[in-house]
């Protein structure tokens, strides 16, 4: 008797145990495919989403639909990260920032796309057309290598932003060109021709105290010189002390020269020392902010749209807010050009800068079906129409035919600069390791930026630091 | 001979009439301290009636209107609703049609899960306290201290094993998932706080019912449980107010329909290709403030009834 | 209080019946640990599941058929702990003693080493001193001042007086806000440019003032948001026990004409020393776990790194799970001697009056 | 010099009036009750002479001093409260203490003070115990002790004795009142209780609904109580008060009819302004006399109910109207259920009170 009630009770648990392994298992039908996306909730995104919902017919005539998680930037990591590292597989697509696919490709998460690339020459033709650094950046793992992996969502490059009304004025141009014996810049084409000595003339000629003469009235508050990201949170002060590093001539860490190329030695030597002395020369033309390590890109565009900064160094997608008359104050007084550079010998301007924006990717437990849609989608996202209509919205697109278009300048005004800013775009590392890297390089460059350390001693820290890590990774031998 | 009231005096502004009571000559005092602590919750409120424009500007504009032309214009902002619409509905994108955020649902989310999860640790918490108080283990008080160091860790540690155990039970992003976690979270503060108020109660009057014949069941539903309502009532505030705002296990173990409000405000931190949307962000925080602002209002008697009785008199 | 036990005589090891939990604990770990061994974790995870499960049925079953009222009341709720809170810290103590990154697969078994590195390596240790030291400092800081400002706005509303209800709850307020949009809020009034606290020195001294500059500013503006969100906690629990000293004997005590002074020591400080404790030790917990708000503030700029956000990169964004688990074990093992210390000394205390 | 005037003070808690119009005086050495049932305002009158309360209208004078703006600080007055309010945390000797430290003495004077009125209270035993270790009696000792420990312009009381047994209380009222004899101050003593406040008190305050009704010595009002309420309030068993009419009055003796019965009595004089009229007629129940047969001045009654109350007997009778009257007879008289008696009153003890329920006197 008690020995039945025990199995009864045993009974019951597995045949729950079955319901719940059947509840979970339950799949698409064929002709009912749910694209499930994790992505930033942010413009570029939106926009992506809209056009599918609107536009979206797909070959196979199966019923597809785009499922889109739209996660907040700031919580963006935390939670892609967490659901793929705890298995749940709830994604079939993910955008990812370029330099978490080394750790995501490596975890087993991220779907090498060579396969599926050979199989279909349309995608073969979309990847070809796809300008070769973004597609470096966006997609190979080991960087460099041919092994692809994403496609771009949204691609991101570094402009400088200005204010006409200012640079523009008789005045100031007048009295620039009598302290510096230079040409105050005034038109976007004057701005691409912007080198970091110019940048730190301009810096210094626009601190304005309350009440100074600015533009032919007296200022209503503090004004500053310029402005470009270097917080201390994610990869913020990073990402400008790279451009500087490698514009010098020097490098970070090269994980394509693994396991032979160290860290010490190059992150800390003698250019990259200067370069990094160079970039902070420039905080103290920068709004006080600068100084607590709280510079992100978002500070320093919310400063300049408030009008308190002349010429300002920032990603592209976050142009959008500083021409609405809602957001941005300075809306109608903007000027842009491609992002200062270092003048070579030659006089030609070295631009090297590190790439923003996002690629997405597949993930590996997507079945044949998903797949086989995926790629339909991908590839009516890299057609030419589809990317244009993109671009013209807001959107950037890497690909030539796209881009060359005479037209695409006119989407927005910073357009103008996209193409040939585009050869000078590099990335940071992909290897497993990056946040490791980044986090340890952050807190050294913040104290370097607040003033607690000097460049030398920072990047001495991060060569050992470095060294020692990817050692003990095995990519330094 | 009457004695002779000073007209201040008639207005109010009274010495105590009796020992511990005062005033409004202390009111004001405590107004003016309470304004001040507000002052930071106040700024953010001021803020959801302002234009993206004018959140930031400098100097900072705090009043809505002029107060016929007392203050002067460069503190005056125009106020607008349009952050309160936007909460719920807006466009993404610049020009990009007008849809629905969500936070409708992410709103009925934080309300539903909160209460669900507090009410639930309220009275799984409740029955331990009883039993805890009433019918000691051995070992107790290890019990307890275990329970209690189930708070001290910090919530990313056992955050990796409880995706993983929530992906294979099913119960990611799903509301029974977030409601048992929450609960889980609330019970060794809840167990903890009942308990004490059960070792207050008098033992006789129990005695004297289960004399009477009533069952245990009885005793502790007809007896004990209304001597503890202030208790109930305590609890429930504090359980609240601490899971209202839980944002780590919200971020991972939610899914797009069951996101909570915490997790769907940072929308406006860095959301639509901009910092922060401050009128916005504000908006969402005193949306987000009046349930919770009600509720303690309402029990704000109970709730320190409640505490007293529970901790006091140990 | 007597437990009204009922004698039945134990059921024996071998019985196979639904009151035997003993029985059932040794076949469900044998079941269990065979599952482990043979099966793939997702499968081999419900057999523990419902091995759990039975023998939480024969526990229940036992104390049941004997009356062990104590038992039944409590299990619900250790069986929610159990499952939510202790089994997960289990499960990441057990990680702690391999070496095992969650974006990675490979998972090999090192024992104590993930504690020691984090002891004795000359780049880690030095790291987690200062962050403990931070950390230290951190709760040092603001429990004081939540004390401090709880206890002072608690007296100010100990007293009854006209609109009292509706400017406590004012004062309550802040401890009812997201923390994302206090620490948002807090670093606009901190803004050197924007914000209100700048400008107001400003206009006062003419002078640029940048709080977060120094780390003395930092701290200074992370402990002051903090303390302004939980002190009104503190405030809460100080004026219960405010609130609960008998009339009585401040009337007696002012016949007695007893200065405030020695009021406050002997008449009211009695009354809310077991309060105040309770919070202490409530505020300390949360305070050893700050996070967030320097997340949102200063990122851990300006040495404002504590131990917990230090776990939060190496256990989230770094993904080394089993060294964030073993930190957040000695963490652990530093709070529950700090706990015991505190119990040791208030038992102490309330033994020796 | 120490004495209390209390003129006209009235209390109001919003519309409710809980003191009316008090007046009291007290001199030096004097101790008076305030005596009355519970909610008539006598603590809240007390509260206003120490300074608990402040008193809506009236002025409170202590040692010739105007005080009704000074906090009890300021107005160096003890005062003994219902449930002594010791402070929980100090032991027994420093809760003695705690009035004394206001006057910053020498430990050694301090010591010596509290000593004393250990002694003098029965203390000494358990100045180191806590007042939770202490016996009721204690307690209320101690209380005692912490106002007689210093020197203070006068004593308040509030229902000092309340929280004792019987027996407590009966040694307890002899100690306070020899105490408060050493100490000749003036001294106010809040009741209840009537036995307490006429063995002890030199005058008695009887108040009623926030009025004081009549103050008087314990013989004045047990004796000559100036209205309805008082006599029925003072006296036990309670005075028997019943609905006469009078008929006539001449030569110093009325003809009144009483539950039913024709009877003529003495009475005072000014009962002549009176008639012809309905009257209240009080009478003691020790004030009968159970007479053989009916006569003139004496009532028919029919006993309905006998409580013997050791060395008297308490007989409930019943008059023909049916108004009850209480008769208290000596032991030896048996009394027996349904008998009729014949009771004459005692016309010194008799009292006439008008419509108004004041008693009619020269």
């Amino acid at each position: 008797m008690k020995y039945k009630t025990r199995l009864k009770s045993f009974a019951t648990a597995l045949s729950f145990v079955s319901l719940m392994t059947v509840g979970g298992a339950i799949k698409a039908s064929a002709e009912d495919v749910v694209l499930h996306m994790a992505v930033p909730d942010w413009p570029p995104t939106r926009i992506m989403k809209d056009m599918f919902d609107r536009e979206y017919k797909p070959a196979s005539g199966n019923k597809v639909t785009l499922d889109v998680d739209f996660i907040p930037w700031p919580d963006f990591y935390t939670r892609v990260n967490a659901s793929l590292t705890s298995g749940e597989k709830k994604y079939n697509m993910a955008v990812s920032d370029s330099q978490w696919l080394g750790a995501f490709i490596e975890g087993g998460y991220f779907r090498k796309i060579n396969d599926l690339i050979d199989a279909d020459p349309d995608l073969k033709k979309a990847m070809d057309g796809m300008h070769p650094k973004i597609l470096n950046a966006y997609s190979t793992y080991p960087n460099s290598t041919a092994n692809y992996y994403g496609f771009p969502q949204f691609p991101d490059i570094l402009v400088s932003y200005a204010r006409k009304d200012i640079f523009c004025n008789d005045e100031e141009q007048k009295n620039f060109k009598a302290k510096y014996n230079k040409k105050l810049p005034c038109t976007g084409e004057e701005f691409d021709d912007v080198d970091w000595e110019l940048f730190g003339n301009i810096g210094e000629f626009f601190m304005r105290k309350k009440g100074d003469m600015l533009a032919g009235k007296p200022a209503d508050d503090d004004f500053y010189g310029v402005g470009f990201q270097v917080g201390k949170g994610y990869d913020f002060s990073t990402s400008s002390v790279n451009s500087f590093i490698w514009q010098a001539g020097g490098d970070i860490w090269d994980e394509t020269k693994a396991p032979d190329g160290h860290a010490e030695g190059q992150v800390n030597s003698d250019v990259a020392v200067k370069a990094l002395d160079h970039m902070l020369s420039f905080i103290k033309y920068m709004p006080p902010v600068a100084k607590t390590g709280t510079m992100d890109i978002f500070k320093t565009d919310e400063l300049f749209r408030a009008g308190k900064i002349a010429l300002n160094v920032d990603w592209v997608g976050l142009g959008e807010a500083s021409l609405d008359p809602k957001t941005s104050q300075v809306a109608d007084k903007l000027v842009f050009g491609m992002a200062p550079g270092t003048r070579g010998a030659d006089g030609k301007l070295n631009r090297t800068s590190q790439i923003g924006g996002q690629p997405f990717v597949l993930t590996t437990w997507n079945t044949d079906i998903i797949n086989k849609e995926a790629v339909g989608f991908v590839k009516w996202w890299l057609s030419k129409d589809v990317q244009t209509e993109y671009a013209s919205k807001g959107g950037q697109s890497a690909i030539k035919d796209v881009y060359s278009d005479p037209k695409y300048s006119t989407y927005r005004p910073w357009n103008r600069t996209w193409a040939s800013s585009l050869d000078y775009q590099k990335d940071m590392w992909h290897v497993p390791q990056f946040y490791d890297l980044l986090t340890q390089q952050q807190d050294q460059y913040d104290l370097a930026i607040t003033g607690k350390q000097d460049a030398k001693t920072t990047l001495d820290n991060v060569a050992k630091y470095q060294e020692n890590l990817l050692k003990e990774a095995g990519l330094i031998k | 001979m009457a004695t002779s009231m000073t007209i201040w005096e008639k207005l109010g502004f009274r010495k105590a009439s009796r020992v511990g009571e005062a005033g409004w000559g202390h009111t004001l005092w405590a107004a003016l301290v309470s304004f001040i602590y507000f002052l930071p919750v106040l700024i953010i409120v001021i803020t959801s009636f302002k234009v993206q424009n004018e959140a930031l500007s400098v100097p900072a504009k705090f009043f809505p209107t002029s107060f016929f032309g007392l203050i002067p214009e460069q503190y005056v902002f125009t106020p607008t609703l349009e952050n309160f619409t936007s909460v719920f509905s807006r466009a993404f994108t610049t020009g990009g049609a007008v849809e629905n955020t969500g936070f409708d649902r992410y709103f009925f989310n934080s309300m539903f899960i909160a209460g669900t999860s507090v009410l639930l640790a309220l009275v799984i918490g409740t029955l331990a306290a009883y039993g805890f108080s009433r019918y000691p283990l051995k070992g107790n008080d290890t019990y307890l201290f275990i329970i209690l160091t189930t708070r001290m860790l910090p919530a990313i540690v056992v955050i990796i094993p409880i995706i993983l155990m929530f992906r294979i039970v099913g119960l990611s992003g799903s509301y029974p998932g977030i409601i048992f976690l929450y609960t889980a979270f609330n019970l060794p503060f809840t167990i903890w706080m009942m308990k004490s108020f059960f070792d207050e109660l008098s033992l006789d009057v129990e005695d004297a019912a289960r004399i009477d014949g009533s069952s245990e069941l009885r005793v502790f539903f007809k007896v004990c449980l209304p001597q503890v309502v202030a208790g109930l009532a305590a609890t429930f505030v504090f359980g609240l107010i601490l899971t209202w705002n839980e944002f780590l296990f919200a971020l991972l173990l939610t899914g797009s329909d069951t996101r909570t409000v915490p997790v769907a405000m940072n929308q406006a931190v860095a959301g639509g290709g901009i910092g922060v949307l401050w009128g916005l962000l504000a908006a969402i925080e005193t949306l987000f403030l009046i349930p919770v602002f009600l509720v303690t209002f309402f029990l704000q008697n109970h709730l320190l009834r409640g505490v007293t009785f529970g901790t006091v008199k140990r | 209080m007597t437990t009204t036990a009922i004698q039945t005589p134990p059921t024996a090891f071998t019985t196979l019946a639904l009151d035997n939990w003993k029985l059932a604990i040794a076949g469900g770990l044998g079941v269990s640990i065979s599952a482990c061994l043979a099966m793939p974790a997702t499968s081999s995870f419900w057999v523990v599941a419902v091995m759990m499960a039975l023998v939480a049925v024969t526990f229940v079953v036992n104390a049941f058929r004997r009356h062990y009222y104590g038992g039944l009341l409590v299990s619900p709720a250790i069986a929610v702990l159990f499952v939510m809170n202790i089994f997960p810290l289990l499960w990441s103590l057990g990680l702690s003693f391999f070496s095992y990154q969650s974006n990675q697969q490979a998972i090999r078994f090192v024992g104590l080493a993930n504690y020691s590195k984090l002891l004795t390596d000359d780049l880690k240790a030095p790291e987690l001193w200062a962050n403990l030291t931070n950390t230290a400092m951190f709760t040092v800081l603001t429990v004081s001042v939540q004390m401090v400002i709880g206890f002072l706005l608690a007296v100010l509303f100990a007293k009854q007086f006209p609109l009292r209800r509706y400017l406590l709850i004012l004062v309550l307020t802040p401890m009812m806000l997201s923390v994302v949009a206090v620490g948002v809020f807090f670093s606009y009034y901190y803004d050197p440019t924007f914000g209100v606290i700048s400008q107001i020195i400003k206009a006062w001294t003419g002078e640029q003032f940048i709080l977060f500059s120094s780390k003395a500013g930092a701290v200074a503006g992370i402990v002051f948001a903090d303390a302004w969100m939980w002190s009104p906690f503190v405030m809460l629990l100080v004026l219960a026990g405010l609130v609960s000293v008998p009339t009585y004997l401040y009337e007696a005590a002012a016949i007695d004409r007893v200065g405030s002074w020695r009021r406050f020591w002997t008449i009211t400080f009695p009354y809310i020393r077991g309060l105040l404790m309770l919070a202490l030790l409530f505020r300390t917990i949360e305070a050893f776990k700050m996070a967030d708000l320097i997340i949102l503030l200063t990122k851990g700029g300006n040495d404002t790194m504590t131990i917990s956000y230090h776990v939060i990169r190496i256990a989230n964004e770094q993904n080394k799970t089993s060294e964030g688990a073993a930190l957040s074990y000695l963490l652990l093992f530093v709070v529950i001697v700090l706990t015991n210390l505190y119990l040791y000394i208030a038992n102490r205390r309330s033994q020796g009056n | 010099m120490s004495t209390i005037e209390v003129k006209k003070i009235t209390k109001k808690f919003g519309e409710f009036v809980a003191v009316r119009d008090a007046d009291l005086s007290v001199k030096a050495g004097e101790v008076v009750c305030l005596l009355g049932p519970s909610g008539c305002g006598k603590t809240t009158t007390l509260r206003m002479i120490a300074g608990l309360e402040r008193a809506s209208e009236g002025d409170i004078v202590i040692a010739g001093k105007r005080m009704n703006e000074l906090p009890p600080e300021k107005r160096d007055i003890a005062m003994v409260f219902q449930f002594y309010a010791l402070y929980p945390a100090l032991n027994v000797g420093e809760n003695i203490a705690m009035p004394l430290h206001f006057e910053k003495l020498s430990t050694e004077e301090r010591n010596k003070r509290i000593n004393s009125v250990a002694k003098i209270l029965h203390l000494t035993e358990v100045l180191d115990r806590m007042p939770g270790q202490v016996s009721e009696g204690e307690k209320q000792r101690i209380a005692v002790a912490r106002a007689i420990v210093r020197d203070p312009n006068c004593f308040l009381f509030d229902e000092p004795l309340s929280r004792l047994d019987v027996e407590l209380r009966h040694s307890m009222r002899g100690q306070i009142k020899e105490v408060l004899s050493n100490l000749s101050k003036a001294t106010v003593i809040v009741t209840h209780d009537q036995l307490e406040a006429l063995t002890m008190a030199d005058r008695i305050a009887i108040m009623k609904d926030g009025m004081i009704e009549q103050v008087g010595t314990p013989h004045e009002v047990f004796a000559k109580p100036a209205n309805v309420f008082v006599a029925s309030f003072i006296g036990t068993p309670q005075m028997n008060l019943v609905e006469a009419d009078l008929k006539s009055f001449g030569k110093g003796v009325a003809s009144i009819i009483l539950g039913g019965s024709a009877v003529e009595m003495a009475a005072d004089p000014a009962v002549s302004k009176l008639r012809p009229s309905k009257v209240m007629i009080g009478i003691r129940p020790r004030a009968f006399t159970v007479q053989d047969k009916a006569s003139k001045d004496t009532i028919h009654a029919q006993s309905e109910l006998i409580e013997p109350m050791g060395a008297e007997t308490l007989v409930h009778a019943r008059t023909k109207t049916g108004a009850d009257i209480r008769v208290v007879v000596p032991r030896e008289k048996r009394v027996k259920i349904g008998e009729i008696l014949h009771l004459k009153p005692d016309a010194k003890q008799t009292h006439f009170f008008g419509e108004d329920g004041m008693a009619v006197r020269t």
